[in-house]
């Protein structure tokens, strides 16, 4: 029985159990970002949402540190032409060690993995907000809609920013002011419900900006639907490592209970929900 | 390849460590039946104790040169939850076909822990009344209310603590070890002659991590873990396990299930080679959900070559 | 960056793991003069015992993942041999001369180990009588005879064996702790009530390899070491040295010197930060012989920063 | 003070404290093996039958295993032309990480370390024995003697027989007589002894070789001289790791004590003195 069956329509695409070794086919300079596409015609179609553990064949751990050891947490960016898109930055030995793939080396991915966006009522027209990395899972949404939606993003600066080539028609903000508003992702948010709050809203990006989503759809009674993000160990439910709290106390797990997740199942998000932060 | 443990009639020697595979959660996240094409011999549960826990506040988990810090914390549905929502989905689970004969059915081992005999007592009892539980592993890696030291860590504390809940079922009784101690030849002993129809080991080894230093560059040395302390497990542990379970093995003569960092079917022969019967694969899961099936052809081509 | 520890005055907070760094060998290794441009802050001996040793037969080296096992079995020239020999050849060594002022002398510390109270007494006996020893370490990871446990595993034991030789020596007594126990800040404190005034930690922790498959296929599974089972150090221990470090320096009130898998000044800063006065190096000399001078200093970018 | 200043005469090269960063200038097939040029103008002549720390600046450790951790120990071969030359067979993770090197990449080594071989003692010609991969160090001793020694080299197949390029007017024994003398290269000494026995032996290869080399020389009071290997962990007399017995029984460090050891001072040479039997 697929989860989505379980609780609210999010959409679930089944990974194969065993990890599969696929190939790089390009990657792409994004700004301050890497495009990383994975030829994958024969693998599940994922869902808006949906992510893959990914570590590469060669060269994965190593060093004093000899990390990285465990595959890494990646969302979907986009999926065309028997292709996956990952959008990558790095911060660290797994993301910095993905993003000197070539084309032609071989990536281990399990995947796709957890629940995704559930479509938009009808009626509500749907603001997407993303932020830095968090844009990827929010491209292959927009992919998916009927009806072009309103896209928010927010970078750190200028190089960053160039991000936001991933989405169409999107508007902009930067903490350095080098595009777009200068200021926060979320004043643009509020200054949309503001005009129109008849929407629901799809997100994802650093805890902090989450945690800002989240307050302002819940006082202005706004549907919003977060994605998250949560160390993982292994991406299917078997480590209860990326629990995040919900409003009734309990914890959820990102990986199998997530990543996206309704904003009113909680109180509010965990700054460690944000890996990257 | 099938090996007999305990009674328990097994497809293959590799089975999954406690805490470290949920049956459940894996047959939902991924396509196909997992329930017909089993990647382990048995299946063990995650921990299981008398009330719910919420397990511990994130973060959980940490990376460690060559292994893995995890402070989870033992979150369960309490020994209720288990028995009426779990264990049902965990019966009829089996092996995918191997060359010998077809499916081997996966026994269900129930692993379970108390803060005192009291609690390990009713835990035992409720579970010998199903059926559907085939043995039960106790772990003992708990810390003692008064000296908050592992229950399992004094030898003749651990052999009370087990002769209190032999009595109580026919089912075969597994005691997990804990690594943390002087002399873990002398737990095992100790458990044996508790009544334990077997040991297992190792269970992760105290570990800790610290906050890494923020971007801004201000260190903020906080615990990183949310249970401030975690347990380490994966390739660093493996060579400590090795003389553990040869220590252990040397003493008793109760079967012993052993673990500890196992990544390829070379390293669960070789603690099989150091006396363990059956060998228990966990972290390595998490980097490969089929690498117990995988394991065991390994293991399987090395033994018969 | 200078600090004092037990009332010797460092240049910085490195120093050497005991038996990890041969002053004399290395000496006589390397070009230029390293006796005054020595990269740690004071000199820790290989660990001395009343009569000469030999040491285990070969091999004694297993490289595990991120670590090290050995089983040398302190080979050492005995009491005598190292007093009358070694001991001349270890005085007037120096750190090189570093931005805060000139060149700092190295001071001896004597790393000491006996199987019995009386053997220890004897040896801090003879060693009190040397002013060129600047301080005692206490090496208590030694079986003991008739439980075959480390000595130092047992608080209890370990406070009477202290308090046997604290009133034999003016000199600073450090103790060093076994890892192979249940609750080492329990040692620590009864290292601390028999009178120590230092206490380090961790030595290495148990571990065993096999002899690898011959290229002929034909598994040999002997225990690969000499000793049969050896210790484990390297990055693959520090994150458990870590977590016993601030375990001891929670409950001790006497200075505390870390080690275990440190290779950077980062990894040196983490033990400072959970208590540590002192951190050792020792694999990683091995990988790099000038370690301790690089790990000073970055120590020193990190902390002036 | 110089060692050799110490105990006999081997000749001894004192390496920098420092481990050095060196590029490699090149690297050739041989056969079987590897020969790997470390460009090293600066630093000190190494002598023959001393060795150096090696390990790779990327990519040393990683992988299921996590090995190699350690640097590996290995011969100096040839010296010229700035240029040090190492003799490599792929036995394990660091030798096999060593032998994927290619021109321009760097390389961790710390050395020469060691006592090398003694020079012949006057009136005694010279016999080179060696096995496989332990060639290496005969081929520094034969360029620095004034008269030609007679070189007897043994392999286990033909491809590895051509390493026997790397040292003039060698003659041949394979384990399955593809070059040479059908048998072992102990064969060849026996008779050379039994020819002329005014001789000084110079031995490296695997402990085997070495012990059978130490018996005839022993039976025939011909000096030898046996360059013998340990697996190390430090190389410079630290970790006592890579002890062989000696006659009297004790323990001495191949690093520091050798690798280069008087055939008398040896009761019989161990078999775990060869790392790659
Ligand atoms: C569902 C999901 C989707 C994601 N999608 C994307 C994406 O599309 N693009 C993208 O670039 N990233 C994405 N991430 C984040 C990405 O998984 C992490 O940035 C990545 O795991 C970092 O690994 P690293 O080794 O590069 O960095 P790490 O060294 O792992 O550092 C990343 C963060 O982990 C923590 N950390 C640091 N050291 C350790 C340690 N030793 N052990 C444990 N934690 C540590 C710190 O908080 C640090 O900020 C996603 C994460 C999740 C859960
Ligand atoms: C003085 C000296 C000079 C040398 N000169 C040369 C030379 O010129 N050319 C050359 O090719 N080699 C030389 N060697 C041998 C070389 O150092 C070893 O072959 C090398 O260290 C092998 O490392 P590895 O990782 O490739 O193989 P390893 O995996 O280290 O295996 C090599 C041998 O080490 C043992 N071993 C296996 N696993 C382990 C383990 N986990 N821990 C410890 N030991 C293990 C086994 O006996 C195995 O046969 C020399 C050695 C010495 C001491
Ligand atoms: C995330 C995680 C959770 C675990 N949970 C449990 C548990 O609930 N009960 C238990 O007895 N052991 C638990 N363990 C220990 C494992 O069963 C096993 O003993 C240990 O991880 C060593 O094996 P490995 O190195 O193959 O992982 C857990 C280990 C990990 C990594
Ligand atoms: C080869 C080797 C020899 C050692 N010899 C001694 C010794 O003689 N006495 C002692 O107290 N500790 C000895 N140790 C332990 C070290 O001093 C240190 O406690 C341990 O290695 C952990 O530090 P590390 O991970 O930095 O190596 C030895 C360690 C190694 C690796
Ligand atoms: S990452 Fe393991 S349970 Fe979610
Ligand atoms: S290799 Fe360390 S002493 Fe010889």
């Amino acid at each position: 029985m697929p989860p989505g069956a379980a609780r609210g329509e999010n959409r679930v695409s089944q990974a194969p159990f065993e990890r599969r070794l696929l190939s790089v086919s390009g990657v792409d300079r994004l700004g301050a970002y890497i495009v990383l596409r994975v030829a994958d015609p024969a693998g599940p179609v994922p869902e808006p949402g949906q992510f893959a553990m990914l570590a590469t064949r060669e060269r994965w751990g190593g060093g004093p540190q000899e990390r990285p050891y465990l595959p890494r947490a990646f969302s979907v960016a986009r999926h065309r032409d028997g292709e996956s898109h990952f959008l990558l930055e790095d911060v660290g030995p797994g993301s910095r060690r993905l993003c000197q793939l070539a084309a032609g080396e071989m990536l281990w991915t399990l995947g796709p993995l957890g629940r995704g966006f559930t479509a938009p009522s009808h009626g509500r027209r749907a603001i997407l907000v993303g932020g830095g990395v968090g844009i990827a899972p929010l491209a292959i949404l927009q992919d998916g809609l009927e009806d072009d939606p309103t896209v928010l993003l927010g970078f750190r600066d200028g190089a960053r920013a160039e991000g936001a080539a991933l989405l169409d028609g999107a508007r902009l903000a930067t903490d350095d002011g080098s595009a777009g508003h200068h200021g926060l992702v979320t004043d643009l948010l509020a200054a949309e419900l503001e005009r129109d709050p008849v929407a629901v809203v799809y997100a994802c990006g650093p805890a902090g900006m989450l945690e800002g989503v989240r307050a302002l759809c819940a006082s202005s009674s706004v549907p919003a639907q977060l994605a998250l993000e949560a160390g993982m160990a292994c991406g299917f439910g078997a480590c209860f490592g990326c629990v995040v709290p919900r409003r009734d106390g309990d914890y959820v797990r990102v990986c199998v209970d997530g990543p996206v997740l309704d904003a009113a199942e909680l109180d509010h998000v965990d700054v460690h929900a944000g890996a990257s932060e | 390849m099938s090996v007999s443990f305990c009674g328990l009639e097994l497809a293959h020697p590799i089975i999954n460590g406690s805490g470290t595979f949920d049956a459940i959660a894996a047959n939902r996240a991924f396509a196909g039946d997992l329930r017909s094409d089993f990647p382990f011999a048995a299946y063990v549960s995650k921990t299981i104790t008398l009330t719910p826990r919420r397990g511990n506040p994130p973060p959980r988990l940490w990376e460690a040169a060559a292994g893995l810090i995890n402070s989870i914390g033992l979150p369960n549905k309490g020994l209720e939850g288990y028995l009426a929502e779990d264990l049902p989905e965990l019966v009829g689970i089996s092996t995918s076909p191997r060359p010998g004969g077809g499916r081997r059915l996966v026994p269900v081992i129930t692993n379970v822990m108390g803060s005192t005999a009291l609690e390990f007592s009713k835990l035992v009892e409720a579970c010998e009344g199903r059926e559907e539980i085939a043995a039960l592993e106790l772990n003992v890696s708990c810390p003692n209310v008064k000296t908050g030291l592992d229950i399992g860590a004094d030898p003749s504390q651990l052999e009370l603590l087990v002769r209190a809940v032999r009595g109580l079922t026919r089912k075969p009784l597994i005691v997990k070890l804990t690594p943390n101690t002087a002399d873990v030849a002398a737990c095992a002993e100790g458990a044996q002659e508790g009544g334990a129809d077997a040991v297992s080991l190792i269970n992760t080894l105290r570990a800790m991590a610290l906050t890494p230093p923020a971007p801004s560059g201000a260190a903020d040395r906080r615990a990183w873990l949310g249970g401030r302390t975690g347990g380490l497990s994966g390739p660093a542990i493996r060579v400590i396990a090795l003389a553990q379970v040869a220590a252990v093995a040397e003493r008793v003569t109760i079967p012993v299930l052993g673990m500890g960092g196992v990544q390829s079917g070379a390293h669960a022969k070789e603690l099989i080679d150091v006396g363990a019967t059956l060998v228990a694969v966990g972290t390595e899961s998490f980097r490969e959900p089929a690498a117990g099936a995988r394991i065991a052809s390994e293991l399987e081509a090395l033994t018969t070559s």
